[in-house]
């Protein structure tokens, strides 16, 4: 038998696949001949550290490794300390590796819940270059220098070396996996769920609590995470109702299977609970699988909502202190019992069972009956049943009662004992397995994470659910129920309760089993020698030795102790390990464990991919893209597009021949200026707002007057927000005595509807007002240029007279297009030209495009984009988004003339406020560079000519620049102090970070058409 | 004790059995000339100013929990002073240069790491923003640089600049922002004040103030009342309640911020990256886990803890920037109550209370500030007037409209 | 229509995928103290017993789904019926045509609910939700409205135009696991 | 959280957006001062417990709702309509002044 001795290991340190020949494949040595939930006839091939073995179907990585004698699968965190498998399941701290290879590899995967796969790939993690031999194994020696916290007392000179040096080398030595860096190939899901009762376990309280809730007919869902239902009866032998525990668990699942209203979800973890009955879980779907086939996700999140939950996640054993205890071989006694029973592997072939309760002789029996030579029981207790010394001599066990192990020895592996006595004789016992047992914690993490605190409970020296959230109850180990026949029952009666609670009564369930002794005295003391050895966080590396400093050093607050030695915040949350610590700590500052306290519980109960969490929103489907009704013809076109918030607007439109952006933005400005243009706004917010008193809802919304807008006209107006700054602007049109539609920006659309409905139902529910938005229903073409007219002509029915008398600058109505086409015209302008925008149905979107562009084909019509338009309205001064930045007041973008001092208005008083009309604010202004040639760039800040470039001299910035074809030259608007005072003034546009420095000069922001003449042309 | 590599050495050369606690844990005394009322980082920093630059020493720190147990030790550690308006930015860089001469002035090491800050933009809007942003920076003297798609690709080669539904076009990068190690700051501060003979109080909550003729003359403990000549109150997400113990209504609201910590893994990103179409900010811890958060859950909340939804949102963000993110897993979740200012800003000021200071409604981006926050809450309660960097941070801006609203959100703190 | 990598479940499939583009839409909100007449009315007129919960309620030539307080969503085959509806009620109602806004898909099969339950947060179970039931919620980040119409189940939903394609690319996805075939679309998502 | 809209039943949180406390009355109508506003507009009782406050069912019926939530449990005690709420409110007080 050579487990893991250093000779053959070396022999057999291969790292990476393909590199060496890889070693002959070894046989599954420790398998035992039969028994165990294994499928002895579908072997599947694996490879671990590029060793090629074979395992069975039901094995997890972990047992199939056991199986095939592999007993050091990891370094841990900080010593680099040889780790093997100290558990069966979700708690295990030591046994992580990277699973699978390439853009699939997932790093810190738990080797005790990986089902295992035909061609799984796995390598250990955080040892350099091998497993077997691992330089930073040096670290041990350094144990003392490097002790809890020991960063925070030094490299503090100099301080450059922190980031160079020291920061570095710990952020290298640390972590564990490596992760891919690729991106993650595989798919997710989100999914809702919503049941009566959910049940959180498969073990016999769990299938109990299915089973009288399903039978009672209401809604169950029942999440194990397991890949295999059942619990603890796979790894017992114990008997419910007179059948094995696996049979009648197999029976139970089969008829929940039968139930319609049941749904069993297997590998599937509930991770946390949430407000009001909601529950998060994820599935591993695809998992088991090498890779997920195409139609499946590789995890699916739910989000599950249940009305009652019966939480029967059982109980995790906790581990003995000791020197050495971390060695591979040292493992818990049910974890043993699992491997055996379930796994039919024998995890060792000479075993020490090592127990402070009754529990631990079930392990010798088993390991008995399985042919491990069991060398010695020993019990902390000084005395026990005697039916319990009966069990061992009849397996012909030597039992030591009354002692303690003291220190475990081995190189790589376990390999001896030290007994301490109770006399104070201390033997040593060869063995390579030792089975440990202290007794069992309630896995009651879900009960905590809403703010409930366990309670501790003396008779089971354990902690146990305290309050818990509303509508959950807690049955079986998970409520410290740790006998079989009690777990039953509770499981029974609290699924029947559940359903009853959501008003389905089932008929009682009687489920009969043994009787069985679960007395136990957990040793909480470790050893006296040996402290820097003494593993109380395996997974983080920190030792009885650690704990101690935190309490000499005034860490004693069990928030501090966790903090300052991070015992139970590596991958396994401490779920074997904090329960030892706080025990040490009580013992070192004399309380008891419950005065020292535990740790908050958080989500989530295992580590969730974040992927799983994301579901399908990643990439383009991180977000919906809202596309405009014109969008295909658009693209037709040749459009550019842009995201504007969720829209995708139209750029520009490129034409072949044109070098840049600013070539085709030229031409296309050129082409309003001088002829006429299309472009698409679909995309601004649309309201249809009604009602008797809907003009006085648009009085209080807006600072300026709208009872007086006449029907058939258009305006412009402004809101607020109540604390006086500028929420948005766009015009808004009277279409009837009681008929409006209102325009947002892009941006504000939803936002508008929200406060908008917020002013209707909230401030003013009196009025008789009714809103839709109808953003949707209506795509909508700004044709503008001074042609637009003519080339509209075309497209409007015949009916409505176009003419500048009767359908003046702000004229706004109903038209029809097309031939009777129910259409809407507003005689609105952005571009500062004569100009229309027509709304039609959004349907006849793409066809209204088109028929404008042949109408305005004689005049040289050519659709533009946000950027031409961006240019037109800057060289009008209009104000948009980079002004309209919630940060400006009405009068700041010198608006400040249409507030009303008539009437009340949103905002009106807090707009008065001292700061809001201080004189020295920076306005609105227009720019233009003093050097034709210079660019100008938004985000510059002006600056006093001559003055230093400091803050100080600070008096504004650029909101908005583009190039103005009709100035030839770039311009700007700007916020600058006392902007409307300064016109003719030169001040220097400093932008440091693009390198910019130009001499500007003020202007007014009007730069084209000041007088307006054009667009009431 | 003197910490250093010798102290180390020595020390493990003896067993490491002589260790001092890092405090001391005194009884609280019957009266003090100051009480800090707050034990994390800005009440702990406060204490320490007070006693080095002010020669207080006779101060304590009153806190209800352990040290640090509030938003010091649940953050996402990031620091930076990437600012954008005067009300902020000569406090917020007081605090980075605090930040770089800190653990030689304390003699602990947080971890100060200057590793970079870098803000992704999605848009030419965006970009426009972050310049305005960099330039205000870089004429308050801070350093700023605003980086192009093709030089943030080569400092996070691994985010998505293919497929991104908001493509990242570049960002603005902080290069002296960075992460400090969150508890250590709580420690070191607490060990430097308890050395300079502040009594650190804990389990200590206070549950009235004494106000006698509109001067506070102590306070209610569940340790007993105590006396004081000034209280400064360093709360944070409790602000409001133990302002109402002087009959003091705050422009804040307390909500919930959650954070994720990631498996520990090898060094995968050596920087703090934050996502501009979304709310997602990222980095690694010195231990190997990432650390990331996102938005606050929205809703006034006293609980600790937030919801799924937001949790999910940070995940979807955490995705659309960096998809190689999947298969990595979220170790751990928690809230933190936040202490949500209308304007989004801080408030470090007197209140119509003689002698009660408040030092509150640092929304979520406190932790950054703790330094200069403890240095000029401790200049104003020392000399009664506010410190020059900390001016703007009055508590009657609300009134007159001098608000600091760094993103134009208005007054609705679940915006800022 | 969907993300590279993904291809539906070749062994056949459980749902139907019908869009419906031959409807007419309205909205119908009641005007201020008018709602009881209103519904009236439109019993009188089209004998629909307007919903004052979240459900359908079919008329003649015209079916009423409640849209929010005081508030529905008329549908008809008469793409025109808003103006039908505005010359009918005027006085009682603010009507707005929605016919372009919305794009209808049928959902059927006995795998519908599976694959809603991928991103709908409501209950569909038919303990919980029935046919004539409707709600108003949010799937994939698209806000909608949805209704059931039998027991196949055969759901309709209402998602708004713009949103189409992005909706139709999560439901492609989610349908995969039971075989659907992608649904066509905008190609250069 | 699930929050019970009166008008769609138990929803989910997501569906929903916050706008903070529901006990603040806007001061109406031209004599208002600036300080009754600012005081509406800034300053809050932000308690730790049972908690009145505007929610706005976004993803559903659009519906303001006051819905009355315990801040440090999150329990949900009521949800009314804001606009019928309001709309007593209206009433209460016209019936006080006369
Ligand atoms: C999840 C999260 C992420 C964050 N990320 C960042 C970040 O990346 N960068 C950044 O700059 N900021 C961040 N912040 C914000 C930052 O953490 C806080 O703004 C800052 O820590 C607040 O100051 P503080 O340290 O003094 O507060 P706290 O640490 O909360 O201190 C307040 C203390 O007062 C105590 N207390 C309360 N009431 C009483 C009473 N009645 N009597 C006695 N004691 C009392 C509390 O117990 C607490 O210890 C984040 C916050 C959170 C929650
Ligand atoms: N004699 C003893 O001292 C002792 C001690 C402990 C346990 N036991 C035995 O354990 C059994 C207890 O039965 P039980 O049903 O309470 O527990 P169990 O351990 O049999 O089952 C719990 C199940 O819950 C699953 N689970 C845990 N957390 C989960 C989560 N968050 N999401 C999904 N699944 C989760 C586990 O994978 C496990 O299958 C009995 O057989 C009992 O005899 C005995
Ligand atoms: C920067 C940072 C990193 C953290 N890393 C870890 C970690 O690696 N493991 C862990 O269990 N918790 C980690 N935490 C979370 C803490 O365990 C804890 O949840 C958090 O400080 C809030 O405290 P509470 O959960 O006790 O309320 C981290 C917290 C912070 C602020
Ligand atoms: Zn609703």
């Amino acid at each position: 038998m050579a487990l893991g001795r250093p000779a053959a290991a070396l022999r057999n340190g291969v790292t990476t696949t393909g590199l060496r020949p890889l070693a002959p494949t070894p046989m599954q040595t420790h398998r035992l001949a039969s028994g165990g939930f294994v499928d002895r006839s579908r072997p599947l091939p694996f490879v671990f550290d590029g060793r090629a073995m074979t395992g069975l179907a039901g094995d997890t990585l972990a047992s199939a490794l056991l199986a095939n004698g592999v007993r050091l699968v990891g370094r841990s965190f900080k010593y680099h300390r040889p780790r093997g498998i100290l558990s069966a399941g979700s708690e295990e701290p030591n046994a992580l590796v990277e699973l699978r290879a390439g853009a699939r590899r997932e790093p810190n995967t738990r080797a005790t819940g990986i089902e295992l796969f035909d061609g799984l790939v796995a390598e250990s993690q955080n040892r350099w270059p091998s497993l077997h031999f691992d330089m930073l194994a040096i670290n041990a020696w350094f144990s003392p220098f490097i002790k809890a916290g020991f960063y925070y007392k030094t490299f503090m000179w100099p301080a450059s070396l922190w980031e160079n040096l020291y920061e570095p080398l710990i952020r290298r030595a640390a972590g564990l996996g490596r992760a891919a860096g690729e991106e993650d190939p595989d798919h997710y899901e989100k999914a809702f769920a919503f049941c009566d009762v959910l049940v959180v376990g498969s073990g016999p309280a769990g299938l109990a609590a299915a089973l009288a809730a399903g039978r009672g007919g209401a809604r169950v869902i029942l999440c194990e995470e397991d890949f295999a239902l059942g619990g603890r009866l796979l790894s017992e032998r114990k008997e419910v109702d007179g059948v094995e525990g696996h049979v009648w668990a197999a029976r139970a699942v089969a008829e929940l299977q039968s139930m319609p209203e049941v749904r069993i979800l297997p590998r599937s973890t509930v991770f946390g609970a949430y407000d009001h009955g909601t529950y998060g879980a994820v599935e591993r779907v695809a998992d088991h699988l090498s890779v997920p086939p195409g139609h499946l996700p590789r995890q699916r999140g739910w989000r599950i909502v249940a009305k009652r939950c019966v939480l029967a996640s059982g109980a995790i054993e906790r581990p003995m202190v000791f020197a050495g205890n971390d060695l591979p071989g040292v493992m818990l006694a049910g974890a043993v019992r699992s491997y055996l029973n379930r796994f039919a592997v024998a995890p060792g072939r000479r075993a020490v069972v090592y127990t402070s309760g009754d529990d631990g002789w079930r392990t010798l029996v088993d390991l008995a009956r399985a042919g491990v030579e069991v060398a010695a029981l020993v019990d902390t207790r000084p005395a026990v049943d005697e039916s319990l010394i009966a069990l061992a001599r009849s397996h012909d066990v030597r039992t030591v009662l009354g002692a303690e192990v003291l220190r475990a020895r081995g190189f790589q592996s376990l390999a001896a004992v030290e007994i301490g006595a109770s006399d104070g004789r201390i033997e040593r016992i060869a063995c390579d397995l030792l089975a440990m047992s202290n007794g069992w914690n309630p896995a009651l993490h879900l009960t905590a994470h809403l703010g409930g605190r366990p309670r501790w409970d003396d008779s089971l020296a354990a902690f146990v659910p305290g309050t818990v959230p509303s509508g959950m109850a807690v049955a079986g180990a998970a409520a410290g129920k740790l006998a079989l026949a009690e777990a039953l029952a509770d499981g029974v009666r609290l699924g029947s309760e559940a359903a009853a609670a959501c008003g389905f009564a089932g008929p009682a369930i009687p489920v009969a089993a043994e009787t069985e002794r679960t007395g136990s005295a957990p040793l909480w003391r470790a050893p006296k020698r040996g402290a820097n050895k003494a593993f109380v966080d395996l997974q983080n590396d920190v030792t009885v030795a650690d704990v101690a400093l935190a309490h000499r050093e005034g860490f004693r607050a069990v928030e501090h102790l966790k903090r300052y030695t991070t015992l139970g915040m590596a991958t396994d949350q401490g779920k074997t390990s904090n329960l030892p610590g706080l025990a040490i700590m009580a013992a070192l500052s004399g309380r008891t464990i419950p005065e020292v306290g535990a740790t908050v519980f958080r989500p989530p109960y295992t580590p969730v991919a974040i992927g799983a969490l994301a579901g399908h929103h990643r990439g383009k489907d991180f977000r919906p893209t809202r596309r405009s009704p014109v969008h295909a013809w658009a693209q037709a076109r040749g459009a550019v597009f842009v995201e504007a918030g969720l829209w995708l607007r139209q750029q520009y439109f490129p034409r072949a021949g044109e070098r840049d952006w600013l070539e085709t933005v030229k031409r296309e400005v050129a082409t309003v200026r001088g002829g006429v243009g299309l472009c698409d706004v679909s995309t601004l917010g649309k309201i249809d707002i009604q009602g008797a008193d809907a003009a006085e809802f648009l009085e209080r919304v807006y600072v300026n007057g709208w009872k007086s807008l006449a029907i058939g006209r258009a305006r412009y107006g402004l809101m607020l927000r109540e604390d006086g700054f500028v929420l948005d602007d766009g015009t808004t049109s009277r279409l009837g005595e009681e008929h409006f539609v209102m325009t947002t920006t892009t941006a504000s659309a939803a936002k508008v509807m929200q406060h908008l409905e917020f002013c209707r139902q909230v401030l003013w529910p009196e009025l008789d007002v009714q809103m839709t938005p109808v953003t949707e229903q209506w795509a909508q073409l700004a044709v503008a240029g001074p042609r637009s007219r003519e080339a509209l002509r075309a497209v409007v029915d015949n009916a409505h007279d176009l003419s500048n008398e009767a359908f003046p600058y702000l004229a706004a109505g109903e038209v029809t297009v097309g031939g009777g086409v129910p259409a809407r015209l507003f005689r609105i302008s952005f571009s500062g030209e004569l100009a229309y925008e027509l709304a039609v149905p959004a349907s006849f979107g793409e066809a209204a495009a088109e028929a404008i562009m042949a109408a305005g084909a004689p005049f040289g019509i050519a659709p533009y984009g946000t950027e031409a338009l961006s240019a037109m309205r800057i060289e009008k001064g209009h104000v948009a988004g980079n002004e309209l930045n919630g940060q400006t007041t009405a009068r700041d973008l010198g608006l400040g003339g249409m507030m009303s001092t008539k009437k009340d208005f949103v905002g009106r008083l807090m707009a008065k406020r001292s700061a809001l009309v201080d004189p020295d604010r920076p306005m609105l202004a227009g720019f233009r560079p003093v050097r034709l040639s210079d660019r100008l760039r938004a985000g510059a800040h002006f600056l006093p000519l001559g003055a230093p470039a400091s803050a100080e001299h600070d008096e504004g910035h650029m909101t908005s620049a583009a190039f103005s074809p009709t100035l030839g030259s770039w311009i700007g608007l700007g916020l600058i102090r006392r902007g409307a005072e300064r016109v003719g003034e030169r001040v220097r546009a400093l932008d440091p970070v693009r390198g910019g420095d130009v001499e500007v000069e003020i202007c007014s922001p009007v730069f084209v058409d000041p007088a307006g003449e054009r667009l009431r042309g | 004790m003197r910490y250093s590599a010798f102290a180390i050495v020595r020390e493990a050369l003896r067993g490491n059995r002589h260790w001092a606690p890092v405090w001391r844990e005194p009884e609280p005394k019957p009266a003090y000339d100051i009480i800090i009322v707050g034990g994390g980082g800005h009440g702990l920093a406060t204490a320490y100013y007070l006693a080095k630059e002010h020669g207080y020493a006779n101060v304590a720190v009153l806190e209800k929990g352990y040290l640090g147990s509030g938003n010091v030790g649940r953050n996402t550690t990031i620091v930076r002073s990437n600012y954008l308006l005067p009300g902020n930015l000569p406090f917020y860089e007081w605090s980075m240069k605090l930040w770089e001469g800190l653990e030689r002035d304390i003699n602990y090491n947080a971890m100060v790491s200057q590793r970079g800050v870098l803000n992704l933009y999605h848009s030419d809007a965006q970009r426009d923003a972050f310049a305005r942003r960099g330039n205000a920076m870089r004429l308050h003297g801070v350093d700023a640089e605003l980086l192009g798609r093709d030089e943030v690709r080569r400092l996070v080669p691994f985010l998505d600049f293919e497929n991104g539904r908001f493509p990242i076009q570049g960002g603005l990068r902080q290069p002296r922002g960075g992460t400090v190690r969150h508890d250590a700051v709580a420690w070191g501060y607490a060990r430097a004040a308890d050395r300079r003979g502040v009594d650190l109080i804990q389990n200590c909550e206070v549950t009235g103030l004494t106000i006698e003729a509109g001067r506070i003359v102590g306070v209610e403990t569940t340790r007993g009342a105590i006396r004081a000549k000034k209280v400064g109150v360093a709360v944070a997400g409790s602000s409001s309640r133990v302002a109402a113990m002087a009959g003091l209504r705050l422009p804040i609201e307390s909500h919930v911020l959650q954070a994720f910590a990631s498996e520990a893994l090898k060094p995968l990103i050596d920087t703090v990256v934050t996502f501009g179409a979304g709310h997602f900010y990222i980095s690694q811890s010195d231990k190997g886990g990432l650390v990331f958060g996102g938005d606050i859950d929205g809703y006034n909340s006293y609980a600790w803890r937030g919801n799924l939804p937001i949790i999910e949102d940070v995940m979807e963000c955490a995705m659309a920037i960096w998809p190689g993110l999947g298969r990595l897993r979220v170790l751990r979740h928690w809230g933190g109550l936040m202490d949500m200012s209308m304007d989004g800003s801080p408030i470090i000021d007197r209140t119509p209370i003689h002698g009660l200071f408040l030092n509150a409604g640092w929304c979520y981006g406190g932790f950054k500030a703790t330094p200069a926050s403890g240095w000029c809450f401790a200049h104003l309660i020392a000399t009664g007037e506010p410190h020059p960097h900390a001016a703007a941070y009055r508590l009657d801006r609300f009134a007159t409209g001098a608000v600091i609203d760094e993103k134009g959100a208005g007054a609705q703190p679940n915006l800022h | 229509m969907l993300p590279a990598g993904r291809r539906p479940d070749d062994r056949g499939t459980g749902i139907t995928i019908e869009p419906r583009d031959d409807l007419g839409f309205a909205a119908v909100v009641a005007r201020k103290g008018r709602a009881e007449e209103l519904r009236k009315t439109l019993f009188s007129g089209h004998a629909v017993e307007a919903p004052v919960r979240p459900a359908l309620a079919r008329g003649r030539e015209l079916d009423l789904v409640w849209n929010g307080p005081e508030r529905w969503l008329a549908i008809s085959s008469d793409r025109a019926i808003a103006a039908r509806l505005s010359g009918e009620l005027g006085r009682l109602a603010a009507i707005c045509d929605q016919s372009d806004a919305l794009a209808i898909l049928r959902i059927a099969g006995p795998k519908a609910r599976a694959v809603l339950a991928k991103g709908c947060p409501i209950d569909l179970h038919p303990r919980a939700f029935r046919p004539g039931d409707a709600a108003l919620t949010a799937i994939a980040h698209v806000g909608l409205h949805l209704w059931q119409v039998d027991e196949a189940p055969t759901f309709e939903l209402a998602i708004p135009s713009s949103m189409a394609g992005s909706f139709a690319r999560w439901l492609s996805a989610s349908m995969s696991e039971f075989g659907a075939k992608p649904l066509e679309g905008e190609k250069s998502l | 959280m699930r929050i019970p809209c009166p008008h769609c039943g138990e929803r989910d949180v997501q569906e929903f957006s916050y706008l903070g406390d529901a006990g603040v009355v806007r001061p109406e109508g031209s004599d208002a001062s600036i300080a009754a506003m600012h005081d509406y507009v800034h300053l809050r009782d932000n308690p730790a417990g049972p908690h009145r406050e505007l929610w706005y069912h976004a993803a559903g019926c659009h519906a303001w709702l006051v819905v009355t939530r315990d801040t440090r449990t999150h329990a949900i005690l009521s949800a009314e309509s804001a606009r019928a709420a309001g709309l007593a409110r209206r009433v209460a007080v016209g019936a006080g002044e006369a």
